[in-house]
Parts: C-alpha cells; sequence; structure tokens
C-alpha cells in the first residue's frame, strides 16, 4: 500500500442536518489507486461522507483536502472527483454518446478528442460502438451501468466515487458488473471510493474496508481484518452469519484465559493476536465462524474445542448445509455451516458435537 | 370621470405633463398607440371613435387620400361604454368621436369634446333639413355645440307587417296583452327600450322625474318584463326572430333594426312610432353626432372630418352600410337616394314620425331608470 | 423530491420568484385593494365623487334584486358545478380504464374544443339551437314540425352554455386523479368478489374525490364569471352576476357600486374556497382515524 | 354471473356513450360555424340556401379584422413568452426548492386562477385607469399583455409544475459534477427535461390568449383583437361574417394543438423502450 501523500485527507468531519448529527468525527483517507469501501446499514452516514467528498453537502466541521487541496467550498463541478450516482442520472434526452461526451463538452475539449476518448471508454466498457446513437431508455440494465461508468471516467478523475450503483440489480448482474468495477480499477489506476451496504460486495472489490455505523466510522482495514478480526459484534455480524458466545475473559501476561457456558476446550487460552484491539479483561464476545466448525454424530471425533447438543433444523444450500444446533447454556442458536453432500450428517433432533480448532476463536467486544 | 381622475390624482401624484418625455409616455407610445395603428405611412394620423358605418372604406379612404392623413378606427359597441373608455382617459389617444347625440351633447361639458363654432360650419348646417339647422338645441350647452348631426332615425315599435297589423301597435298596448306573452324583444342597449315605456306610462322621461314618477316607470317595466321573450344585445339575433315571427315586436330598436331588412327586400318589415298619448308624444328620435375631442393634435384636420361626414355625398354613403341604414340630416343629399332606398328608409314616412316623437336628449335621472330596468329584470324571474 | 432550502440571496431563487411576484403584487394585489377602497366613494353624473362613506354598499345591502341575482348566479353556478361532475366522471372513467389507445387523440379533441374562441362558440350554440337553426332544422326533416323545440332565451340556455364552456375542467381534474388510481386496488376488490358497479361505488369514486373537489371548485369559482352565456343563449332576462357588474361599470357607469359588486362575487368565491378546503381537511381527518 | 355481464355491457354502453356524447357536445357549435361560414345569406338560418365564400371576402375585406388579427397574435406571442417563462421559474420554486415566504409566494401566483376574468379584468381596468390619470396613459394592447399574464401564468405554472414534480434531482447533481456551472446546468438538463411541460404550457398559453374574451375586453382599451372584434360585431348585427372569422380562427388552434400531439408522440417513441431492469 502507497504511504505517501494521500489523495482524500478527510479529519474529524462532522455533518449536522439541523439537530440531527449525521457524521461524527468521522476521519478517512485514500491512497492514490486505492479502492476503498464504505460500508454500513443505511443510515449509518456513508453517503453523506460521499456527498460531501463529492461537494453536494458542505461539511459543517473538520477539514477536507483531495490532491492536496483545501475542498472547503469548491463546489462539485470544480472537483477532481466524479460520481457514479445511485439511480445513474444518465440523461434521459441524451444519446448514450452525448451522455459519456457530457463532461468533455463542458470542459470544452475539441471534437476529435471528445470522440476519441467516448469511443475508448465505450470501448473499454465493452459497449457496443453501435449503442452510441441509442438512448439510456433503449439500454439494459448492466449496459446503463456501464455508460454511468464510462461517463464518469471519461474525464479522468482523480477519484471514482461510487453511490451503491449496483445495489438495485439482480444477483447475477451485480456479479457481473463487480467484476467489471474490479477490472476497471485495475486498468486505470484511479482511487475509487465506493459506498454499499453490502460487505461481500466491499471485501470482494476493496483493498480497504471502512466500515460505519451511526455517523462513526467504526473500523478501517483490509477486508480479511475486518473479516476475521472485527472489532466488535456488530462488525462481527454485518457479513454472512457468526456465532458471538457471551465469554468471561482473564488476561493472564501473553495470553487471554477465557470461560464460556456449553463450550470445553481442553486448554482455554488464546494468544493476544485472537483478541480486539484494546479488549479489557471481564465480559466479552468470543466469535467461531459457522464454516471453522465441524459436526459430527460421533462423539469419538475430536477437537479442541467442543460444544454439544441437538439439532434444530438444517437447511441444504448446495454447495453448504448449515445446521442450527441448541446447545445447552447457549441462547441463540449455533449454526455450523458443513459441506455439502446428498447424505446430510445429522438429522433434526439428532444429538451432534461441535468442535473446532483453538485458533479459529476470537476475542471482541461485546456490544 | 374627470372627477375620478382629480380624486385619484389626490392621492398623492399630480397628473404632470412632465412625464411626458418620461418612461410612461415611451411606453404609450410603444404600446399604447403604436399597437393599435397601422404602420403610419401618412403624414398625419387620426383616431377616431365611431359607431359602425362610419369606418366605410368608402368614406374613410377618400378622406385620407385628400388629407394625407390615416385615420385608425375604434369601434363603439354602446354609447355608455364609449363614453367611459374616453372619460377614462381615452380622449387623449383620440381625435374624433361619432356617437349617440346625449352622450355627445354631455362631451362638452364634461371636459371631453371641444365645442365648435356654428359659424365655422354655417355651410354644413345650410346643406341639412331646417330641422337641424344652427342652432341646433339637442348638442347644445350654454350656446356652444359639442359636435354635429349625422344620422338619424326613430324608436318606435318595429313589426313584421306579415304577422300583425301596423295599427295594432298604434300604441304600446300589445306590449301589455297577455295574447304577446313571451313574444315581445327588448333590446339591451341601455336607456333605449326604457324610454318609450315612460312615455307610454305618461312621463317624459327626459325632464327631472320625482320618486312618484319612478314608481310608475318601475311598474310599466315590471309588466313589460312579463311579456318579454328575451333582452337582446345582439342585433342579427332580434332581426332574426322578428323574420321568424318568434318576436313580434322589437321594443327600444326602431329604424336602426329595421332598415336592413327592409334593404334586403322584406319591405313588410317597418318602424313606426306610435300616436301621442294624452298629448304626450310616443315616439323617439334617436340621433347620432361626431364631434372633435379635447386635446387633439390635428384640430383642423378633425373639423374637416366632421365636415366630411356631413356633406352630402358622403351622407348618402353613410346611410346605406353593411348591417344598417339610417337617414342623415343633410337635405342635399336626398336627391341623391334612389326610390328604393327611399323606401328602405321609409322616408315618406319621416316627417311625421318626427312630429310625433320626443328627442332623445340627456335624462337627468337615467342612473335611476337604469338601477330600476335592472332590479325588475333580476325580479321578473 | 429533495428538499433544496434556499435563502433568498440565491440569485436563482431571486430570478424564478421575484419578476413574477411583482407583476401579481402589482397588477392582482393592488388592483384588488384599490376595488376595495373604490367601493368606498359614490358617483354622480358618471363621475366618481371621493367621497369615503357607506353609501355604496349600504346601496348594496339594501337592495334585494342584487341578492336575488346573487342567488340565481349561485344556483345556477351549483347546477352547473352538478352537471359537470355527473357528465365528466363516466367521461374520465373510461377515458382511463377503457380507452387507452384512443385516449390521447380524445384529449387532443377535447383540448381543442375547449380552447378555440369562447365567444365564437356561444354564438354558434345560437346558430344552432335557434327557431330556425340546425337543430330544428334537421327535426323538421326527419318528421317533427315546424319549430320542434325551443331553447334558446331562458336559463336552461344559460346553463347549457355554462356547462359547455366549463365542462373540460371537471373532466379533467377527475381524469387526473382516476389515472393515479392504483389499478391493484381495482383488481383487489374484484377479487373480493365486488361487482364492477361496486367496486366503482366502493373504490373508485371515493379515491376520485380528490379530482371532483377540485374540479367542482374550479367549475363554481368560473361559473360565478360568465356573462356570455346569460347575454347571447340565456337572452338577458334572467342575468347573472357578472353581466350585473358589466352593466354597473358600462351601462350605469357606476364604478363604486361595480366595484362593491365585484367584491361580493370575489367574497361569495373565496367562502366557497374555504368551505371545500374545510370540507376536504374534515373528509382527509375522518379518513386517517377511520 | 349473468348479472356481472349484464352490468358489464350496461357499463360499456354509458362509457363509450358518455364519450362520444361529450364529443359530439363538444363539436356542435364548432362545426355549426363551419357550416354557416358557407351561406350565402345574411341571415343565418337552416336549411341553407345557397353556398358561397362570400362572407370570407367581406371579412377579409372588413377595415378592422386586419388589425385585430394582428392584435390577437401580438398579445398571444407576448403573454406567451412571459407566462412560459413566469410559469418555468415558479413551478422550479413551487415544487423543488423550499424558502422563506414560499407559501405566500405559491397562493400569490395561484390566486388569480381562481378569479372569474371578467372580475380579474374589472379591477386591473380600475387599476390601469388611475395609473394612467397619474401617469398621463391610458390602457392599450400592452395592458391587455399584463393582464393576459396575470391570468395565464397560473395555468402554465401548474402545467409546468406537473412535469417538475416527476423530475429526478440526481440528474442535475450529476451534472454538476461533471462540471456544469448552474446555467449549464439549467440549460442542459433541466430545461430540456421539463421540456414537454413548457412546451405544452406555451401552447395553453397561446390558446388561451389567443381565445380570450372577457379580459381583453376589459383591458385592451382602444386596441381590438378577434375576440372583441366578434363580441362588438355581433352587438351592431354584422353577423354573417363570424362564422367565417370562426372558421379562420380555428386554424392557429388547430396546427397547435397537432404540433403538440406530434411532438408529445416524439418524445414517448424515444422513451420506448422501457428500461430492462429496475
Amino acid at each position: 500500500m502507497n504511504e505517501k501523500t494521500p489523495i482524500i485527507d478527510a479529519r474529524s468531519i462532522d455533518k449536522f442536518y439541523g439537530g440531527y448529527q449525521a457524521l461524527k468525527q468521522v476521519s478517512l483517507s485514500v491512497h492514490a489507486g486505492e479502492f476503498v469501501a464504505l460500508v454500513g446499514p443505511s443510515g449509518c452516514g456513508k453517503t453523506s461522507l460521499l456527498k460531501i467528498l463529492a461537494g453536494f453537502e458542505d461539511l459543517s466541521g473538520g477539514s477536507l483536502t483531495i490532491d492536496g487541496h483545501d475542498m472547503v467550498g469548491v463546489p462539485s463541478s470544480a472537483r477532481p472527483t466524479r460520481m457514479v450516482f445511485q439511480k445513474l442520472a444518465l440523461f434521459p434526452h441524451r444519446t448514450v454518446h452525448q451522455n459519456i461526451a457530457f463532461p468533455l463538452k463542458l470542459a470544452r475539449r475539441p471534437k476529435e478528442e471528445i470522440d476519441r476518448r467516448v469511443g475508448e471508454m465505450m470501448e473499454l466498457m465493452h459497449l457496443r460502438a453501435a449503442y452510441a446513437t441509442r438512448y439510456p431508455a433503449q439500454l439494459s440494465g448492466g449496459e446503463q451501468q456501464r455508460v454511468a461508468l464510462a461517463r464518469s471516467m471519461v474525464s479522468q478523475p482523480s477519484v471514482l466515487l461510487l453511490d451503491e450503483p449496483l445495489s438495485a440489480l439482480d444477483v447475477k448482474l451485480k456479479k457481473s458488473l463487480q467484476a467489471e468495477i474490479k477490472r476497471l480499477h485495475r486498468t486505470v489506476g484511479t482511487s475509487f471510493v465506493h459506498v454499499t451496504h453490502d460487505l461481500e460486495e466491499a471485501m470482494m472489490l476493496a483493498d480497504r474496508i471502512c466500515v460505519m455505523r451511526a455517523g462513526r466510522i467504526l473500523q478501517t482495514g483490509a477486508p480479511s481484518d475486518i473479516y476475521f478480526r472485527p472489532v466488535n459484534g456488530f462488525v462481527a455480524g454485518f457479513i454472512g452469519e457468526t456465532n458471538l458466545l457471551p465469554t468471561r475473559i482473564e488476561r493472564p501476561a501473553g495470553g487471554l484465559r477465557f470461560e464460556a457456558p456449553g463450550l470445553s476446550c481442553a486448554e482455554p487460552v488464546l494468544g493476544t493476536d485472537q483478541a480486539a484491539e484494546g479488549l479489557e479483561a471481564g465480559e466479552a464476545a468470543l466469535m467461531i465462524r459457522p464454516e471453522m466448525i465441524v459436526l459430527s454424530k460421533n462423539a469419538a471425533d475430536d477437537g479442541e474445542c467442543v460444544m454439544e447438543g441437538r439439532v434444530e433444523e438444517f437447511f441444504i444450500k448446495g454447495a453448504s448445509i448449515q445446521y442450527r444446533v441448541n446447545v445447552p447454556g447457549v441462547e441463540a442458536a449455533v449454526v455450523a455451516e458443513v459441506p455439502g453432500t446428498s447424505q446430510p450428517p445429522a438429522d433434526v433432533g439428532d444429538n451432534v458435537r461441535l468442535s473446532f480448532a483453538r485458533a479459529d476463536l476470537f476475542v471482541l467486544h461485546r456490544d | 370621470m374627470k372627477k375620478l381622475m382629480n380624486g385619484m390624482a389626490g392621492m398623492g401624484v399630480d397628473r404632470r405633463t412632465v412625464l411626458k418625455g418620461g418612461t410612461a409616455a415611451a411606453a404609450t407610445a410603444a404600446f399604447g398607440g403604436g399597437f393599435g395603428m397601422r404602420p403610419a405611412s401618412a403624414a398625419t394620423s387620426m383616431r377616431y371613435m365611431c359607431w359602425e358605418g362610419y369606418d366605410k372604406e368608402s368614406i374613410i379612404g377618400p378622406f385620407e387620400k385628400a388629407n394625407d392623413a390615416e385615420l385608425s378606427i375604434d369601434l363603439i359597441t354602446d354609447s355608455a361604454g364609449g363614453f367611459a373608455k374616453l372619460a377614462a382617459g381615452g380622449y387623449r389617444d383620440f381625435d374624433v368621436v361619432s356617437s349617440d347625440s346625449p352622450w355627445i351633447a354631455r362631451m362638452g361639458p364634461a371636459g371631453i369634446c371641444e365645442y365648435l363654432d356654428d359659424e365655422e360650419f354655417a355651410d354644413a348646417y345650410a346643406s341639412f333639413y331646417p330641422q337641424f339647422r344652427a342652432p341646433f338645441a339637442p348638442l347644445q350647452f350654454e350656446g356652444k355645440a359639442t359636435g354635429l348631426p349625422t344620422r338619424w332615425g326613430w324608436v318606435g315599435p318595429t313589426v313584421n307587417t306579415k304577422f300583425d297589423k301596423l295599427e295594432t301597435w298604434s300604441s304600446y298596448d300589445p306590449c301589455f296583452d297577455p295574447a304577446y306573452k313571451d313574444k315581445i324583444c327588448v333590446l339591451d342597449w341601455g336607456d333605449w327600450p326604457i324610454m318609450p315605456m315612460a312615455l307610454h306610462a305618461g312621463i317624459n322621461p327626459y325632464k327631472e322625474l320625482d320618486d312618484a314618477e319612478l314608481k310608475e316607470i318601475r311598474k310599466v317595466l315590471r309588466a313589460l318584463f312579463k311579456n318579454t321573450r328575451a333582452l337582446v344585445g345582439d342585433l342579427s339575433v332580434a332581426q332574426k326572430g322578428l323574420m321568424d315571427g318568434s318576436f313580434r315586436a322589437l321594443i327600444g330598436g326602431g329604424t336602426y333594426c329595421t332598415s336592413a331588412l327592409r334593404k334586403d327586400g322584406n319591405d313588410h318589415i317597418m318602424s313606426i312610432v306610435p300616436e301621442p298619448k294624452d298629448g304626450l308624444n310616443q315616439g323617439i328620435i334617436w340621433m347620432e353626432a361626431t364631434g372633435v375631442l379635447k386635446g387633439t393634435d390635428n384640430p383642423d384636420l378633425a373639423k374637416d372630418l366632421v365636415r366630411h361626414m356631413v356633406s352630402p355625398e358622403v351622407s348618402v354613403d353613410l346611410a346605406w352600410t353593411e348591417a344598417t341604414c339610417n337617414l342623415v340630416p343633410s337635405q342635399d343629399a336626398e336627391d341623391l337616394f334612389s326610390d328604393e332606398q327611399k323606401s328602405v328608409l321609409q322616408m315618406d314616412y319621416m316627417w311625421e314620425a318626427w312630429d310625433k316623437s320626443q328627442f332623445h336628449d340627456i335624462a337627468p335621472n337615467v342612473d335611476e331608470m337604469l338601477a330600476i330596468f335592472q332590479e325588475e329584470l333580476a325580479a321578473a324571474n | 423530491m429533495a428538499d433544496q432550502r434556499k435563502s433568498w440571496r440565491d440569485r436563482g431563487l431571486m430570478l424564478a420568484t421575484l419578476p413574477v411576484s411583482a407583476l401579481m403584487l402589482f397588477f392582482f394585489l393592488v388592483p384588488l385593494g384599490l376595488t376595495a377602497a373604490l367601493s368606498f366613494q359614490s358617483t354622480k353624473y358618471y363621475r366618481v365623487v371621493w367621497s369615503w362613506d357607506t353609501g355604496t354598499w349600504i346601496d348594496v345591502f339594501t337592495h334585494g334584486h342584487y341578492w336575488s341575482i346573487m342567488l340565481q348566479t349561485i344556483t345556477m353556478a351549483l347546477a352547473c358545478v352538478a352537471l359537470c361532475i355527473i357528465i365528466s366522471l363516466p367521461v374520465a372513467y373510461a377515458l382511463v380504464n377503457r380507452m387507452r389507445s384512443v385516449e390521447n387523440h380524445v384529449k387532443v379533441l377535447i383540448v381543442f374544443a375547449f380552447l378555440t374562441d369562447a365567444v365564437l362558440k356561444t354564438f354558434g350554440w345560437v346558430l344552432f339551437l335557434d327557431r330556425t337553426g340546425v337543430m330544428n332544422g334537421m327535426l323538421e326533416t326527419i318528421g317533427f314540425g315546424p319549430a320542434a323545440t325551443d331553447i334558446l332565451f331562458n336559463p336552461g340556455a344559460t346553463l347549457l352554455g355554462m356547462v359547455y364552456n366549463l365542462l373540460p375542467y371537471t373532466i379533467f381534474t377527475i381524469y387526473l386523479s382516476l389515472a393515479r388510481i392504483d389499478r391493484d386496488l381495482v383488481l383487489a376488490a374484484y377479487d373480493a368478489g365486488a361487482s364492477r358497479l361496486r367496486t366503482f361505488w366502493e373504490v373508485t369514486l371515493p379515491l376520485s374525490r380528490p379530482g371532483v373537489i377540485a374540479g367542482g371548485v374550479l367549475v363554481f369559482v368560473l361559473s360565478l364569471g360568465v356573462f356570455l352565456e346569460s347575454k347571447v343563449m340565456g337572452g338577458g332576462t334572467s342575468p347573472m352576476a357578472a353581466e350585473l357588474i358589466r352593466q354597473t361599470f358600462e351601462t350605469r357607469v357606476n364604478w363604486p357600486l361595480g366595484a362593491a359588486l365585484t367584491l361580493v362575487v370575489i367574497a361569495i368565491g373565496v367562502l366557497t374556497l374555504g368551505g371545500a378546503g374545510a370540507l376536504f381537511l374534515h373528509l382527509n381527518s375522518r379518513k386517517g382515524t377511520a | 354471473m349473468t348479472r356481472d355481464r349484464l352490468e358489464g355491457h350496461l357499463a360499456n354502453i354509458v362509457l363509450y356513450g358518455s364519450v362520444a356524447g361529450v364529443l359530439v357536445f363538444f363539436y356542435i357549435p364548432i362545426l355549426t360555424l363551419i357550416l354557416f361560414s358557407f351561406s350565402e345569406s345574411r341571415f343565418l338560418s337552416f336549411p341553407i340556401e345557397a353556398l358561397s365564400l362570400r362572407w370570407y371576402g367581406e371579412l377579409f375585406a372588413a377595415n378592422d379584422f386586419w388589425p385585430a388579427l394582428r392584435n390577437s397574435a401580438v398579445l398571444a406571442s407576448v403573454s406567451t413568452v412571459f407566462a412560459t417563462m413566469f410559469g418555468i421559474g415558479g413551478a422550479i420554486a413551487w415544487i423543488r426548492w423550499r424558502f422563506r415566504f414560499q407559501r405566500f409566494f405559491q397562493g400569490l401566483t395561484f390566486a388569480p386562477l381562481l378569479f372569474p376574468q371578467l372580475l380579474l379584468g374589472v379591477v386591473m381596468l380600475l387599476w390601469f385607469s388611475v395609473l394612467g390619470s397619474w401617469l398621463d396613459f391610458s390602457p392599450g394592447l400592452w395592458s391587455a399583455i399584463i393582464g393576459h399574464v396575470v391570468y395565464i401564468t397560473p395555468f402554465a405554472l401548474v402545467i409546468i409544475a406537473v412535469q417538475v414534480h416527476g423530475f429526478d434531482d440526481t440528474l442535475e447533481d450529476a451534472a454538476r459534477d461533471a462540471g456544469a456551472n448552474r446555467w449549464q446546468v439549467f440549460r442542459e438538463i433541466t430545461l430540456p427535461l421539463i421540456w414537454p411541460g413548457v412546451f405544452s404550457a406555451a401552447i395553453f398559453a397561446f390558446l388561451l390568449s389567443w381565445g380570450n374574451f372577457y379580459i381583453t375586453y376589459s383591458l385592451a382599451g382602444t386596441a381590438r383583437t378577434l375576440p372583441t372584434f366578434v363580441f362588438s360585431g355581433i352587438a351592431v348585427g354584422s353577423s354573417p361574417i363570424y362564422p367565417a372569422l370562426a372558421t379562420l380562427s380555428f386554424v392557429p388552434a388547430l396546427l397547435l394543438v397537432g404540433l403538440a400531439d406530434v411532438f408529445r408522440r416524439r418524445a414517448a417513441a424515444r422513451r420506448a423502450a422501457p428500461p430492462k431492469s429496475e
């Protein structure tokens, strides 16, 4: 990762809408060529932050520089950023060519250059040349996405801001466009800031993920950090399903001693690298991802840590089978995901044993 | 209305000619005047407010050519409305007006029209019938004339002799006869239908009236509306109804309604005046006159237009228009009419009508009478 | 729809609002005030005397015929509103639900008829309805006696003219509110077993109420101002308020009285609007609590 | 089931019948006028005895026909331009923005719509005569233009507001983002997108002004337009030329309405293919 001066440097940004505070002391830096994803549930402030970066909203407090220039009071039209809108905002009264050419036309580029650049962009976005004269309404959803991307990239901005542009698409189209965006990012080397409520999408695309909640940034880090080393239960639960077991920890030197009802471990001690930062002794949560759990009816099948319970229900998801197991002493059903087979290893009501490696446990803040 | 202006001016700003060079005047010149006129190719342009007929090309054209002038015309649809328009300040835009004589007569004292010197128009008066010669009382105020008479006729029942005998209408009695219910058409021309009804009630409406007399007028109008089928402002509707018998008589129209029908060959349609009743003439002589508006930029040309209108040749033309045909005061014009035209105009009957008629003059109580008319009309339903 | 808050220092806002506001203030609000002031003056020999008294108003309130004309006008206006709504409902319903393919053609035809000169159309009606008009002519050729109908010159003819000139307003307002009704609601009613008529009665009609009220109010207020219809078609024997006002200004040249009568008509219109507004709010609040 | 079918038949008869009936109703006087415009006779009664173009000739020869035609055209064009411009600004301010005194602004710009035209004309006439006496001018075509603009602006505003109501704000954001300044955003994005509304408002405004009688009647002073020309003509009884005039005056209205329809259809065709997602 590039550690030189960041392209975007936002410090302690506050944003008020009347009495409502949408952003609280938000700081974010984005480096040249980096792909940062802002994720969080709706209302977490990610779109407000994006709009402040784009210049559609003023910030109420803090500072913002882009490309080394102070951005306070600079209108969006004068910023080196371009935005891809959630609803795409393609101009319905202009053809594909006119849509893509719009920023260049406003910049009064010569016609030859405009035509050449638009052609290049269409090629880059795999848009057929024949589409140039079509109107947006005559294109499919995916094609419209590509036109929107082409329009925002055509004037070679330093930063591309994407405001959940894929949220309205069906799963298949979404996947293919995610790949497209990833490829585009690699090809052009522009910094991308991508807002989404879908952490899976963020993990797939981004170099760095920024999880937000209620106007604050909870955690910023590489996708694997976010997945395996979440700072708290909210971040952990934001993607997929996970098991959070209430626990008490103590911190003897060089490790963590934990104790959780229903869970028996041969040696209930973890390394400090298996805990979220700043974790104090006391109440905490033990996280174990469902795919790390081995499920068996056979008592002999042993692991470092074991829970025993009764199958409440299971779903065959295709590639995997998800079990929900009631473990005495644990309030919520424990979820285990085992590789799919035509013969499910256990049936509803069976007593099963859940085992996993001690190294797959992670201790984090309860919240 | 002048008072209105002065009153309004009293609210703070004085009417000043200072502004003549200012934006308001410029705007007036650009819009108020400009749009209404044809592009002025002639040396002088004048604005003329008149009844239909005065605007005929054959009348205006020669005058324009002879004087290198351009006339723009504004047609009157209702005398009071025309008066109101001029009084509301419109007189500043106009040079000449031809309207009903009581209204022209009012314009002198109201400061809208110039007084005309009888001497200056001696030749014109000399060509008139004796009845119209100077000093012509109906248009005079304190010995000064406001305008010259240009067209005239009489008001009395207009009858289709295919349906009714003329004798039936030797008085207005049938108006109140149940047999004529829903067969009477009253013309919606301001005071025109009121005056004959007042006369029928034995009241001379052209003098100061007391409450008892106004009450009589109210009674007679109430009775009239019982038989009235329609109050019509549209002359062609009245004429059509008279032809097909839906209306057995038109009240308040007279010769002005008849002539066009007679011209089209319907000489069974006639306007007559009822016989005098208890010494009170029942007919009414109406007249139009032409005057020069105050402050005209071309006083001489304006007076020339008045002379033009009363000259025998023009009089004949003026008498004979598309929509109506009317008598003219010019005696010298009489020989220029064909026999057929004379018949259409009922010339053989004109002096009899004249003798049995009142002159349509300024009625002091016209506002009360109009209010009563309105009131009775509203109550009639 | 984003709420873009604008400050009055915003140039776009000034450009968009100030000229038109100035126009309306100076040429609509001020004249209205002047009219009120004028109604407190008196008149003598066709001239306004700047006297500041209530004589005109006393005159207005003591003369029954002004009020009988007002009453007549309101009656006619209400009749016109009722007819317009009754005629418009099936027309608008048909346009929305049955005639999708020709809907636009019908709309264009109606708009065209609506936008042509009202004086001429009124005159056209006279030619049609007259004793020697087209209608009687046609009736005669198919065997009815001469002058089979006699429609002109009565309040009915006035009403016909009013409905003719104002009908498009209700057609379009009701059309707009019907077009906004979610088709699924109607299907849901069918699904629940309601017949077409019942569905119309229970679902469509209540949902079209905003259009019915808006159109009705518009027609009512505009009815207060008609005079051509009563003058040309009605035969002038049952004058309406506007004709009274015209006569007062033009024939009687009594401006204070005309101004006072104008204000009376405006007041009737404003009260109606207020009443309709209150009714609308009341109906809506009832719907809210139900 | 049969009852339902019967109801259906009845409903169809009522519905189709009402549309047909209303169309006939609307066109009765118009067709009557066209018919009578070719009548030879001075008195317009039916059946028509002879056909001729006589009254068209008379109309063209009438002294005040041409000025009236020109006045109508000037009045309608100028009023249309102003009413449409005010309508655009007003509609955007009504719908898209929030500002202090907005309610007052909305009331002020809407109120004239609810005024009987004659009364609107009369109160303005009173005001113009006062102004006239102060500033020494008298009402004319220009005061009629002001009257028409006051009367027509609310119509234009409402029509454009309907179009603005469906406006997607992010399109303007996108244009700003692409580097457009305020004027460019308005010219390149806002105006083209609300253009169908602006266009219909302009057509409507033109025709309202073209056919307006009441306000012109009160405010035009000595200037005469086609409707007031007709009214005064009918009053003095030279009516045979008016069916001809009516027939001619339908022509521009017909052209404009037709033009609007063509334009609307073209715009609809452009958006014919529905978006395949969303």
